[in-house]
């Protein structure tokens, strides 16, 4: 893997809706990224790709104000949000859907949702009947505990929650990670229509064939460094690329 | 036939259950001969129940709290005894500095009659006689006792809040420690009369005595568990702690303010336990620094045996626990009567072992 | 239509325990008429199925359908409601865990559980079966301590060699609790590796793993097949593999068996393509 | 060690250096450094309080039954705790079962309570037989409840078998074969056999005017003649803090051997997630039962040597859950996991937390007199008033003392959970393994290398040095 | 120094061993002020240096064993202490015995003290409960004239032994003995199980603490009719004001603190700490002096050469010694002159085994204000 020696050959946008610029993070005192620049702009399908164990997560996590913040600056729409505690960052209006145990298995799906918007004193309805619009499964089963529910449909859940403040920016991590194959299709899609409706997407994904198929641009990141950044369709023909982190 | 064949497979998968029920029945029947035998007046029988379902009902009170902070938090609060010693101690020093302040020095008030204080029976508390610094005694408990919650909760547990349970676990042992020296340290280390039992009226119902005070607490007792369910179900407030306590990281994901739903879980652990320290006294009749500590294996029994996180588990397991604290001595005469207390905790391990999860394990309520 | 779809089934179970009948010798594990309830909720709906001694067997099926809890019946997590489950000749339903795991059937879990306060190594040293050290006597007196250390050296080079190739070495003595949602996935097949099985249960082992690693273990897994005779049984939602690399294939579909044969067989399959594939095939 | 020069030119901080670098490698170094200093701490202490050579003697005698008493116990839950995560605080129960079969197995038939009159070792081992079946029959139902429950459970029980020796009810009952025993009630048991180190030095170990054994009148004589120690009773008691020591070793040696072992191994994954190690074919029912057992049995020891020998006299209100609670602080500012840590941390409570709190007031007592002594808070801060400061402090001093103790016993586990919850040696994960684990190979970049290393070989080490 | 004359300027040391906190901690602080009295009084007043130190037993055996060896440690060869018969039985067995220290307990009334194999080194002040069962026996029956009764004891080493000297005492019927545990919170059950049959009287055995509680659970729930007789535990003048109750059905036994010295020491007790001497607090005071007058006497700080004294400054035969005399008291030991001690609580008589001779128990009611003496009972062994 090492033989990538090329350096980070990111270009920087100006009028991004989030900007991460230089970022140093970690876990305690174990710093993981270095110097690691993102954009994405309004409206933008952004995807993050890169081994086991790269720090893609932490990438997601550190914009969320979930890991040690050790230097660098992330702005969103124009300001500062490095050190904001998670709540503070949902009311600038990012939503994040976690990797793995991304629902409250004890609350049923209605609760979970109304959860999503915590922060607002009433739920919205509309905010609400939007979501289920989208993923109609989930009004069937609006009683039901999330616990009970199949892989696929939690994964829907997270995502309905994650919606349901109308953010501007949403960041999915692995949303198709266990995913039986009509799902997957049917995620990516979900995704597109999402971000169809203006909102801009920040992805993890393992699936790269897919996700860098349907992305607007993609970052490859290696060791807690970007090594990559590009069209998707670019880095998917790229055999480099191909052979070291695509399988072939 | 079919009854047969269901009872012999009852017989088969749940052994226990059916020895459970047998000894339970054979009980229940000698209760029975021993009311019509005359071994045990009406009476006596109906006093055992009424003690049970009062102190009862304060374990019940007092594991309220102790069971949120331990679903919420995840760790067992070992200090949740000395917060109820520490309402029971300022709620009554209010109290009786209130009653008494027109007679006597303030100090020896404060120190609620210690060194040399006025005598109970001089000050004269009792919810007839002085209704008012009762009622702002209680006021004073709640309050105090939730400001030493939110105080230890910022100094001790907020810096290690992603630390395990056991970690938390040991810290309030910690706290435990210091809050009921610190108790000692103020006031004193005996036991002390606190209410003029001389003016506290009883009533007579069928042979069975029942005092003003009793009657307050279940009074009391039964609005504060009332108010608790009412705030969990018509506010988002008890959805958001159930979240937590499901998935902390989650919570903080999903943008419920954590710390602020963690302050409200004291606020009201630590009130309920306060006013259950305030209350405790006023049916005892006496003060000591150690009460709530003495209290809090059997809370934690019924919160256990009820079910973790449960607040209609800690209900009813308070109440299971008081009644068969004393309804035990039905049985334990003589020597035997100093097992009523391992009877409580007997039965807790048997309720667990059926039911590892508790009564209402598993089962959210709040 | 619904009752013919019930009869179809029917036959393709009885076609399945005719097939393991057969060639009785050939099943390592057969799985009969598997039913779990959890409250209301039937998970495992009558499931019958055989797993051939030497195969790499897939199970798919959409989520939900009870793959993950058929897993956890076979290895004895969870107790089957009925239902019969045989390995090697011997029926091993509602046997504890360990007992399965004993008899040679060994499993991952789908969501990885690391020992996240052990070491790497130490998580890959526990592994082996019937190690003389766990026994409390050998591991304190004196004579028999020498054995175990013996043992131990052994048992090193080993993990050691293990450790290398699923290119976890590097970590071997941070604290599994460190590792990245891949990595944990890597140590999980290791660690069940090292158990020395004759069958290993996978359930999607390679969810989250870099493409690139998965060609290196899905060499590593058929190399382990035909050369030491393991049989696998692995679910996955990665079609591409599925269909590249086992033979046969069963398809679960809420609770049941649909179908079962090879992968051609069932790319074909209409009821699967409708309850699986969507529109991607 | 270091590369250049020999020692003597070496600078004082290589020296140093070096110690430092002696300690981290050599458990029985650290262990015997520690000792050294408690035992410095006390002798000024002894000093300050102008003891005689016998009362220096006794003082070092204390520190070291104590300090042994309280590793033992640790010990015992470590195993249970700091490996295979099963949280017992149940541990005075267990400590009063072992000495109470003792007591009566071994008490005489015609005393009161009657006992059995069978020998000392029988009692020893039918104490730890018992306290591991009393172990055995928490196990079994409570292997099936999740750790905090457990804990309950435990206390639980260690609350019935204290309520139950402390009741009059078996105070002396009859089996059923017509032998008379008892439990004594609330009087608890006191005529059990002396401690079996007196039978070195006297003839006659039961009786306060026996006469000596040879070996007792050649070492009485020597501290007699040649220290001018009179008191024989600081002899023997430091003989069987030394006995106890010995114990100690035995046990650790026991116990980091069971650690450092595949069955170790298997109970730190059980600790983990016990579904994993049941996945992996490990019978996690079996290994828990055993590991309870042994750690069970073994606090039975403790309380024979501690409560039994050690006091003389056994009551059931020495065995209040506050002692369990002390076991765990003990435990807990060692390092949970740690053999070695536990040792420390026993010692540190044993003398730091229990016994100089109780010199403490003597030494302030001589340092400075207040005689002011108020006897309650508001008599001790009304005259603050007026600028008087003494009522306060004496009333700190001479009414509030202990219970200030408690406090700060309270306020010191906060910090050290806040500051350093895995304890002195906690840090330092000894890998559960016969072996070596990266003998041979070079694991990459690992960050907790070098003291995964020095733990594992260090722990072995510890035991053969001694 | 020594034996003799022109002893003058000798130190005499004294420890002193009391529970100051835990369980008996209230109990043990009045105790370690009178046993410390003697002490206070004598400072100036004599040629004697008196060197003291006390130590806290914490009312836990351990402890109580660390602080008894410092004790033994720092040089003392005399203590007074311990308290509770528990902890005193435990440190003359491991501690004072076998170092050859005197102890001379003001509080342990437990009858196996008189048995203890401890080479004359172990004394107590207060007599043994074997005679205080005769008393409440003999009270119950004649004074009261109950035939039935039942007893309520707090569940430890005191409240056992003492019921069931009672009882073996009693000539009546014992219709229940019903243990009760120390600081419970409520004690009806208990109550209501000891007045089930209606018993003539009830003896009541335990601690302040307890007896707090237990006697507002009483008055709250029962008319307070039936006699009650107590025990020198509840022998305490706030008992009344704190349960809230005058209690004039009630009424006790105790060791009686009305020795020939009982005025100095009260008036001068009341001077010193501005509150009432409480239980064992006479007995406290006589403890510490016999051990000084006999330390003079012994010429030296030796626990055997102090115990061979004991008898003979203490025992009838001599020129009388009271607690307002103290120092000459000592000057004349010291001189060699017999003397005999007529203490705070009792003449002070000790027999063979360092018990007391004889007793005088005295009959107390309960009042508003507190109790008052009504009765004595003379006792021999
Ligand atoms: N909570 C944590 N504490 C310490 N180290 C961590 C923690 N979480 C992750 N790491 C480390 O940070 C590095 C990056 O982890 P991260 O989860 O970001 O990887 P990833 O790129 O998402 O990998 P994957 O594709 O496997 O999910 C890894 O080396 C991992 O060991
Ligand atoms: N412990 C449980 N309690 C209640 N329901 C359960 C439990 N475990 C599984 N289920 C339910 O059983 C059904 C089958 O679940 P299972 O995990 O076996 O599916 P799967 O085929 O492995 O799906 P996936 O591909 O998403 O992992 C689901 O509906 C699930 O909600
Ligand atoms: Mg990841
Ligand atoms: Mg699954």
């Amino acid at each position: 893997m090492s033989e990538i020696t090329a350096t980070t050959e990111v270009t920087t946008y100006d009028d991004s809706l989030l900007s991460v610029r230089s970022l140093d993070a970690g876990y305690g005192d174990l710093q993981i990224l270095e110097h690691v620049d993102l954009d994405v702009a309004d409206g933008e399908y952004v995807t993050i790709v890169g081994p086991n164990g790269a720090g893609k997560s932490t990438v997601m996590k550190s914009v969320f104000g979930l890991t040690t913040y050790m230097g660098g600056d992330i702005e969103f729409d124009g300001e500062a949000i490095e050190g904001l505690r998670p709540e503070e960052i949902i009311h600038h209006g990012i939503g994040y859907v976690p990797q793995s145990d991304n629902v409250f298995p004890s609350l049923s799906v209605e609760e979970n949702l109304e959860m999503g918007a915590y922060i607002l004193d009433n739920v919205p309805d509309d905010a609400m009947q939007a979501v289920y619009d989208r993923f109609p499964i989930l009004e069937e089963r609006r009683g039901q505990k999330a616990g009970t529910m199949s892989g696929g449909q939690q994964q829907m859940l997270a995502m309905g929650r994650a919606l349901m403040l109308d953010p501007d920016l949403l960041l999915l991590d692995e949303p198709s990670a266990g995913l039986a194959p009509d799902l997957v299709e049917d995620m990516f899609d979900r995704i597109d229509r999402i971000n169809d409706d203006g909102t801009a997407i920040l992805m993890v994904e393992q699936n790269a064939k897919q996700a860098l198929r349907r992305c607007d641009r993609s970052y490859v990141l290696v060791q807690g460094k970007n090594r990559y950044e590009e069209d998707g369709d670019a880095l998917l023909n790229d055999p480099e690329v191909r052979k070291q982190f695509l399988g072939g | 036939m079919e009854p047969y064949a269901r009872g012999r497979r009852l017989v088969r998968d749940q052994p226990g259950l059916v020895v459970v029920a047998v000894a339970a029945l054979l009980l229940v029947g000698d209760l029975i001969g021993k009311l019509t035998g005359g071994g045990l007046t009406p009476a006596r029988f109906g006093g055992f129940v009424w003690d049970g379902l009062v102190i009862g009902l304060l374990i019940g009170l007092a594991g309220i709290g102790l069971s949120l902070t331990y679903s919420i938090l995840g760790f067992a609060n070992f200090a949740h005894g000395d917060y109820i010693s520490w309402g029971a101690f300022s709620g009554w020093a209010v109290a009786y500095l209130l009653a008494g302040i027109d007679r006597y020095a303030a100090g020896g008030l404060l120190l609620i009659g210690a060194g040399d204080g006025p005598a109970p029976g001089d000050v004269g508390v009792s919810i007839t006689n002085t209704p008012l610094s009762i009622v702002a005694g209680l006021v004073v408990a709640v309050a105090f006792t939730v400001g030493v919650s939110l105080l230890v909760d910022r100094v001790v547990y907020r810096p290690i809040r992603e630390a395990d349970g056991i970690t938390l676990l040991i810290a309030s042992i910690g706290v435990a420690f210091a809050l009921r020296y610190l108790i000692v340290f103020f006031f004193y280390s005996g036991r002390q009369g606190v209410t003029d039992i001389s003016r506290v009226p009883s009533y007579d119902i069928g042979g069975v005595v029942i005092n003003a005070h009793e009657l307050t607490i279940v009074v009391v007792g039964l609005a504060l568990m009332v108010g608790v369910h009412l705030l969990l179900q018509r506010t988002k407030l008890g959805k958001a702690m159930r979240a937590m306590a499901d998935n902390r990281d989650l919570a903080q994901v999903t943008g419920i303010p954590v710390e602020g739903v963690i302050r409200t879980t004291w606020i009201l652990g630590g009130g309920l336990a306060g006013a259950a320290g305030y209350l405790v006294v006023l049916t005892q009749g006496t003060i000591a620094y150690d009460l709530g500590w003495l209290l809090l294996l059997l809370i934690f029994a019924a919160v256990i045996m009820g079910g973790i996180g449960s607040v209609y588990g800690a209900i009813v397991g308070g109440l299971v626990i008081g009644l068969a604290s004393r309804l035990s001595l039905i049985w334990l005469t003589g020597d035997l009567s100093s097992f009523a207390e391992p009877v409580a905790f007997g039965l807790m391990i048997f309720v667990l072992l059926f039911r590892p999860e508790g009564i209402f394990g598993g089962v959210s309520t709040a | 239509m619904m009752s013919n779809t019930g009869a179809e089934i029917e036959r393709d179970e009885r076609d399945a325990a005719t097939a393991a009948a057969d060639d009785a010798d050939d099943q390592l594990l057969r799985v009969g008429n598997l039913r779990k309830e959890f409250g209301g909720i039937t998970a495992v709906d009558g499931a019958s199925f055989a797993v051939a001694d030497g195969s790499l067997t897939g199970l798919i099926g959409p989520n939900g359908a009870g793959k993950s809890t058929t897993f956890n019946c076979i290895t004895g997590i969870h107790e089957p409601t009925a239902g019969e489950i045989n390995f090697n000749g011997e029926d091993i339903a509602g046997l504890a865990p360990n007992a399965v795991a004993d008899r040679g059937l060994v499993r991952t879990f789908q969501i990885a559980r690391e020992l996240a306060e052990m070491t790497v190594l130490e998580n890959l040293m526990l592994a082996p079966k019937r190690q003389q050290g766990e026994s409390l006597y050998r591991s304190v007196l004196p004579t028999f301590r020498n054995g175990v250390i013996e043992e131990e050296t052994e048992l090193r080079e080993a993990v050691w060699e293990s450790l290398e190739f699923f290119e976890i070495d590097h970590l071997a003595e941070d604290r599994a609790g460190t590792l990245s949602g891949g990595q944990r996935k890597l140590l999980e097949m290791a660690r069940a590796l090292m158990t020395d099985p004759d069958m290993l249960l996978l359930d999607e082992p390679f969810a989250g793993v870099n493409p690139t690693l998965e060609t290196k273990l899905l060499d590593r897994i058929n190399q382990l097949r035909d050369e030491e005779g393991l049989t696998f049984l692995l679910v996955e939602h990665d079609m591409d593999i599925i269909m590249e690399h086992c033979d046969p294939v069963i398809v679960m579909h809420q609770g049941r068996v649909l179908a079962e044969g090879p992968p051609e067989e069932i790319r074909n399959n209409e009821r699967v393509v409708d309850a699986y594939f969507g529109d991607d095939i | 060690m270091s590369p250049d020069g020999s020692p003597t030119d070496r600078l004082p901080t290589d020296r140093l250096d070096g110690f430092r670098e002696l300690l981290e490698r050599s458990d029985a170094a650290l262990v015997l450094t520690a000792m050294a200093a408690f035992y410095l701490l006390f002798l000024s202490i002894g000093a300050i309080l102008n003891y005689d050579l016998a009362g220096l003697i006794s003082i070092l005698g204390q520190v070291t039954f104590f300090t042994a008493v309280y590793a033992l116990v640790v010990l015992a839950l470590n195993l249970q705790w700091g490996y295979a995560g099963l949280f017992n605080i149940g541990i005075a129960g267990f400590m009063a079962v072992g000495v109470y079969t003792m007591a009566m197995l071994t008490a005489p038939p015609t005393g009161s309570p009657p006992g059995l009159g069978l020998p000392i070792s029988v009692g020893i081992v039918g104490g730890m037989v018992a306290a591991a079946l009393i172990g055995l029959v928490t196990a079994l139902p409570a292997l099936r409840l999740r750790a905090d429950y457990l804990a309950i459970v435990t206390v639980a029980i260690s609350e019935i078998i204290r309520l139950t020796y402390n009741s009059p009810a078996f105070s002396t009952f009859t089996l059923p074969g017509g032998i008379a025993l008892g439990t004594g009630g609330a009087n608890g048991i006191g005529n059990f056999p002396s401690n079996p180190v007196r039978a070195i030095y006297f003839t006659d170990p039961s009786s306060a005017a026996s006469g000596t054994t040879p070996i007792g009148t050649a070492v009485f004589g020597f501290f007699e003649n040649v220290l001018g120690v009179f008191r024989s009773a600081v002899i023997v008691d430091l003989t069987y803090g030394l006995v106890l020591a010995v114990v100690v070793v035995l046990v650790y040696t026991l116990l980091a051997r069971v650690g450092n072992s595949p069955f170790g191994r298997v109970l730190k994954a059980i600790r983990e997630d016990e579904v994993v190690a049941k996945s992996l074919g490990k019978d996690t029912n079996r290994f828990k039962i055993k590991t309870f057992m042994l750690g069970c049995a073994l606090m039975g020891l403790a309380g024979v040597l501690w409560q039994g020998f050690g006091t003389g006299a056994v009551y059931p209100q020495a065995f209040r859950p506050e002692l369990t609670f002390y076991i765990f602080i003990a435990v807990i500012i060692g390092g949970a996991g740690s053999n070695t840590g536990s040792v420390l941390g026993g010692a540190v409570f044993a003398n730091l937390l229990f016994l100089l709190p109780q010199y403490l007031p003597n030494i302030i007592e001589q340092t400075f007199a207040i005689e002011a002594d108020p006897n309650n808070f508001i008599a001790a801060i009304g005259p603050i008033a007026a600028g008087e400061i003494a009522p306060l402090l004496g009333y700190v001093l001479n009414q509030r003392l202990p219970a200030l103790r408690f406090v700060f016993v309270g306020v010191l586990l906060v910090y050290l959970m806040q500051n350093r919850p895995e304890g002195l040696l906690g840090h330092r994960t000894e890998t559960a393994a016969a072996v070596d684990l990266s003998e041979g190979h070079t694991p990459g970049t690992g960050p907790s290398q070098a003291a995964d290393a020095s733990g594992a070989a260090g722990g072995e080490g510890g035991v053969d040095d001694e | 120094a020594g034996g003799g004359g022109g002893s003058g300027g000798r130190t005499l040391s004294q420890g002193v061993l009391m529970p100051l906190s835990g369980g008996l901690g209230n109990l043990g602080q009045p105790i370690r002020d009178a046993a410390v009295l003697p002490i206070d009084l004598l400072e100036g007043n004599t040629e004697f240096t008196i060197d003291s130190q006390v130590e806290d037993t914490q009312t836990d055996p351990n402890a109580g064993q660390t602080a008894a060896s410092s004790l033994v440690d720092s040089g003392y060869p005399a203590v007074t202490g311990a308290a509770s018969s528990e902890v005193t039985i435990q440190v003359a067995e491991n501690v004072f015995i076998p170092n050859s220290v005197l102890a001379c307990s003001p509080a342990s009334t437990a009858p196996e003290i008189t048995d203890l194999d401890d080479n004359n080194l172990i004394w107590r002040t207060p007599p043994s409960d074997a005679l205080q069962g005769q008393v409440l026996a003999q009270v119950a029956s004649d004074n009261i004239g109950a035939s039935t009764a039942a007893t309520l004891y707090v569940n430890n080493a005191y409240g056992q032994a003492l019921s069931n000297s009672f009882v073996s005492a009693y000539g009546g019927t014992v219709q229940n003995q019903v243990s009760f545990p120390k600081g419970a919170s409520s004690y009806s059950s208990q109550l209501s199980q000891a007045l089930s049959d209606d018993p003539g009287v009830v003896i009541v055995i335990g601690y302040p603490e307890s007896g707090v509680q237990l006697f507002r659970d009483y008055y709250s729930e029962y008319s307070g009719e039936t006699p009650f007789l107590v025990t020198d535990g509840l022998q305490n003048s706030e008992l009344p004001s704190d349960v809230g109750n005058a209690m004039t059905n009630v009424q006790g036994t105790a060791p009686s603190a009305a020795g020939p010295g009982r005025d100095f020491f009260t008036t001068e007790y009341q001077n010193e700490f501005d509150s009432e001497p409480g239980v064992f607090t006479s007995q406290a005071f006589d403890a510490t002096a016999v051990c000084l007058l006999a330390n003079a006497a012994a010429g030296e700080n030796s626990g055997p050469a102090i115990a061979e004294q004991m008898q003979a400054v203490a025992n009838p035969g001599g020129e009388e010694v009271t607690p307002s005399t103290l120092a000459d008291g000592l000057a004349m030991a010291a001189e060699g002159t017999e003397i005999q001690y007529q203490g705070a609580s009792s003449p002070v008589n000790f027999d063979e085994n360092g018990d007391l001779r004889a007793a005088t128990y005295e009959v107390f009611q309960f009042n508003e204000d507190g109790y008052e003496a009504t009765d004595t009972i003379e006792f021999s062994a």
